[in-house]
């Protein structure tokens, strides 16, 4: 789950991470009052879960309040990749004399989490890691372990920080960071720039901070963070039906078991011709309800014009499948043609169950080709 | 031989009495395998269908003579199944339970790694020698006996590239599930190399996907390390690109973590790349006439 | 750092440890208003460093008020094994159904923490152990792994415990203790007996708990703890001068660099027909400073009649030292005659200086054994 | 070859511009020691008497190649110096720092164990490795070498004693403190084995004293796994008991912890123990005509 800048500083502030003053803003008139409150000159920032806003006009300097009001005025409802802005970060502007780089993430190759830093930060990073990865620090932390003072000083030292006063605090800021990344079972903390003022402060100026899923049942403060209203109405629903759905462009429903088949089947059908209208993976699941679940957000786009289930059983057992097909048929109005591939455990008796009830607009096939090529067809 | 599970398998099934952990466990025996055990707390002393149950897994270890776990419990309590595997000597651990937080995996994994122990998974369909033991959540009945070896990141498109292979008249040595969540206890690399090592396979099939970059680690390890030909799938030509918050994943792996840039990463290390899993089994059949 | 029951108890209970309620006395009027704020029969309990003080009559049972102040009468100022019982601890009675040992400790050997569980608690568990070891569950903990509630299980079901209620309240006291242990730095953490009561309730009637010298100055508050007029008056002073010292019985003062030196000379000194006055370790310090503290701590003692000064220099300097005698007996007056030794780093020099200064009451000795024949000369 | 210290190692020194960093490992130097580096945080780019001082431990291992470090930084500093040394990639560490706490020790012995890194102390007088290397505080003055292995918890007690074997004309292959406090980085029995395998080493002294059961211990091991003979002595026959709370640790060693009750067990495998400083080296005397 990624959050937004605003909610990535409130868990840095708790972990003692410095971060400039602010106020959440959802209207021109609240990003008044907030730059009221605040005092001085503000910044104005778009609160989106993309990269890229700046260059998009959703980060304004405002010296007084009613020029927070206008700035705000117009980012509001920008879209910006895609993302609409629906809320505003009022943050008291801070003067920028260095800006740096630092981000801790999971290495899933190394198995480790790796901290980055450069001083070479405010700039495209990727950039700086291809052209002088020398610049840009690397530092793996053993998870037993645990962060020790000395990575902070490898991090530090090796990155060319030679102020003192500097030190003291990206030591503190690092130590800081590690324990939010262990605490909040994040996958992801990113401060760019990390921001040293022209009297030496460091603080983060921005956030990028994504939580494990999984891990989301022992943090419920964090949990209720999720902006739900930012997502495609049909992944909206498909969180509540707890159903693992992704919206693509196409007019084929995909429905399977698992995420590997789900993406075979996907690029089987752009072979066949079609085009996916979205992913969607029953997982371990095959019971009436998961497939009426399914079914519902997959219909609920109106690209669909028909819908692929592809199932090879496993812990998913066929007849299961089948019987909870035949059920989310009786129980919902379905007008699409559905095509249905069976293979794996209990196969055999789940496509004899299908053939025993044969739903008019049910088309049961015996390969994953054969089946692409039929959904395709009968999107046409 | 094979590799992982063979006849010297002696599985205590973790979570034994759950009704998923009782229908595969039942289902792993009736295949063969030696189920010697289930732990479930507070069970200790009952059996399912004659497997009997115990407290904890050390009483597996001492009084059925378990060397293996198929860790079958909800993903909140996995961690501690685990560790309790590890520490009463298990050797073998095969995770299908999915969803366990990520930093608990990571420290489960840097944890067993010095000690030796193999683990599959979690969010894996477990290990198959055909002809010699299933332990896990894969359909047996769908492959048969043979000489390729196979290793995936996902479970049913593994069933779906073995049904492939069985129609084909192949078989396998053993069918591995490395896992599907973000820190898994193998990586493909890990199970390359016992496939190398393993008299009974001649040629390996990889089925890979999009995102991460173990695909192409595993590349530059073939390359370099296996004798036995590899062939591999890709899943996800059509997904759409993942979104990622920030920079620090890109910047980590250097590679765009697309099934392209996985292709070409493994036909530059002379890897062949099936489009899709029928076309893959028939570049398994034409390669293993050759080798045959 | 050794703790008394009542303050062991206290960081139980921060840690969610289950204990009786209780007040401390130091007389019986205290007593007697504990008793009262209590309500109900309470214990009164002697607390001392060290065991046995049931068999002692340091225990004893006070049903009413006026019970608890002349029980307390009676248990203040008793002598438990030479230590003088000033305070006592005031509890509500418990019911016994049955009690468990259960302790947690350092195991120097494994270099593990060891939890150590057993349902025959109650008596003397040590026989417990020797008698019927299979009956005493012991339990590694990798301090990297940390405490996993499967642990729990172990101890749980090896130690026999059924009765699910029982099971759920271990569980929960062994995960408090751990973290105790650790959170504490304790060396020791040890509940004997853990009581269940009639109705079933789980928790911890007595404490010793021993806590890491070398970590105190991170628990600041569990080093205030310490009761300092428990301890010989020699050793308060030697505790406020920095001075490793243990008072002993006989009349050679020793005083030597090094644990293990100091231990072989008092063995010297033994087989040379003497007998040691104290154990005192000048550590890695030599300095006139250390060297007159040292002194101070020793001819504190009445029974000192001579003093052995066994020096073997590496880190500790013998020219060092031997001006730190010089200045020393320069600062104050020492009537005692004074054996050295000098030998390892600089000793030429060091005896050189002893040499040429020749204080009238100085002997010096080529060998550890001429010095401690010397030294025991001297002190007939 | 001698063990642990010899002419193959390398030394940074933790802490090297302190007083007693400089003091000792100028000293080192002096004696023959390569003396590669220091390490002090924020003197990076320094020397002490032309010994090259860096900010952190791995670039002392990259721009100096040290590969032992000693660590002489104060107590509460040092668990982090040897996570440093040791994530660097040092496989030697000694402690010449006392007073760590107990569970930072025991958190970093469970962490550099598997990793098979060779650590003395904390609390030690280091090792000496006469005419090779000498790392730590033993005043190498005193020892000669030779084909006597020593090795000892106390720091000057082990002075004490080569003192005396140097007075009767033998030598040292190596002297190892393995350090007094209650967690160290190595038993005596791992520097048996040490000495076992070591060539120069034809006999060995072990120089023990009250107080846990590591002498016990190694009592056993010289029974079974120990060719060259051992002698030994033990300090604090006429100790005062240590008072000791609670049963726990009793019951852990099974055994009284006394200086007899260890001359017994030594005795009993076959070890001859001496009662002074003085007779030890006689019977080593003795011993090593015998032998060579």
């Amino acid at each position: 789950m990624d959050l937004y800048e605003y909610q990535g500083k409130e868990l840095f502030r708790r972990f003692g991470i410095p971060v400039s003053e602010g106020r959440l803003a959802t209207t021109p008139h609240e990003a008044r009052a907030a730059a009221v409150e605040i005092g001085g000159p503000v910044v104005v920032k778009a609160q989106v879960l993309t990269g890229g806003r700046g260059k998009a006009g959703g980060i304004k300097l405002a010296d007084t309040p009613e020029e927070a009001e206008q700035r705000a005025g117009e980012i509001l409802g920008l879209d910006i990749r895609g993302h609409v802005v629906r809320r505003l970060w009022i943050e008291r502007a801070s003067e920028i004399a260095k800006e740096y780089y630092l981000s801790i993430t999971f290495d899933r190759g190394a198995k480790q989490p790796l901290f980055m830093f450069t001083a070479e930060g405010g700039v495209d990073i990727e950039q700086v890691a291809e052209d002088s990865p020398e610049a840009l620090v690397r530092l793996y932390v053993d998870p037993l372990e645990g962060f020790q003072p000395y990575q902070a000083r490898r991090l530090i030292y090796g990155a060319g920080i030679g102020d003192p006063g500097e030190q003291k605090q990206i030591a503190s800021i690092l130590e800081s960071l590690y324990a939010a990344f262990v605490g909040c079972d994040a996958m992801l903390c990113e401060i760019n720039p990390l921001l040293v003022t022209p009297d030496g402060e460091v603080k983060a100026l921005d956030s990028k901070f994504t939580v494990d899923d999984n891990a989301l049942y022992k943090h419920p403060d964090i949990a209720q963070m999720r902006d739900t209203a930012a997502a495609a109405p049909q992944e909206v629903l498909a969180r509540e039906k707890d159903v693992t759905y992704v919206k693509l462009d196409g007019s084929v429903g995909i429905l399977g078991n698992g995420a590997g088949l789900v993406m075979s089947t996907l690029d089987v059908i752009a072979l066949a011709g079609g085009r996916p209208a979205n992913f969607c993976d029953l997982g371990g699941g095959g019971d009436a309800e998961g497939v009426v679940d399914a079914l519902e957000v997959i219909t609920s786009d109106d690209q669909v014009r028909s819908i692929f289930f592809n199932i090879f059983g496993g812990i998913t057992r066929c007849d299961e499948v089948a019987r909870g097909i035949l059920q989310a048929l009786g129980r919902m109005t379905i007008e699409h043609p559905i095509v249905v591939r069976l293979d794996g455990t209990n196969a055999e008796e789940g496509r004899r169950i299908l053939a025993d009830a044969s739903p008019p607009n049910l088309h049961v096939e015996p390969t994953m080709l054969d089946a692409a090529r039929r959904a395709v067809e009968l999107a046409r | 031989m094979a590799i992982i599970v063979d006849t010297n398998t002696r599985l205590v099934v973790q979570g034994l009495t759950g009704s998923e952990g009782s229908f595969h466990g039942v289902r792993n025996r009736n295949y063969g395998t030696q189920v010697v055990a289930g732990v479930t707390p507070g069970k200790g002393g009952q059996d399912v269908e004659g497997i009997p149950v115990f407290n904890t897994v050390a009483e597996a270890v001492a009084e059925a003579g378990a060397n293996t776990t198929m860790v079958f419990v909800p993903a909140r309590f996995a961690a501690d199944a685990i560790y309790e595997a590890v520490d009463a000597g298990i050797g073998t651990v095969i995770c299908i339970a999915e969803g366990l937080p990520a930093h608990e995996m990571l420290r489960i994994y840097n944890y067993i790694r010095p000690k030796g122990v193999t683990m599959l998974g979690p969010n894996c369909p477990g290990a198959l020698s055909p002809g010699k033991a299933n332990v896990g959540i894969i359909p047996a009945e769908i492959f048969r006996a043979g000489p390729v070896g196979l290793v995936s990141r996902s479970g049913t498109l593994t069933y779906q590239i073995g049904h492939e292979l069985t129609q084909l008249g192949l078989g396998n040595s053993t069918i591995v599930g490395i896992g599907g969540d973000p820190v898994v206890g193998s990586s493909f690399i890990d199970v390359l190399a016992k496939f190398e090592e393993d008299a009974e396979t001649e040629l390996v099939v990889m089925v890979g996907e999009i995102g991460g970059e173990e695909e192409e680690k595993a590349a530059a390890f073939i390359e370099a390390e296996m004798s036995k030909p590899v062939l591999a799938y890709i899943a996800g030509f059509t997904a759409p690109p993942g979104k990622t918050m920030g920079h620090a994943g890109a910047i980590i792996s250097g590679s765009a973590g697309t099934a392209e840039a996985k292709k070409e990463a493994l036909e530059a290390n002379g890897v062949r790349v099936g489009t899709t899993p029928t076309q893959v089994a028939q570049l398994v059949a034409e390669r293993a006439s050759v080798t045959s």
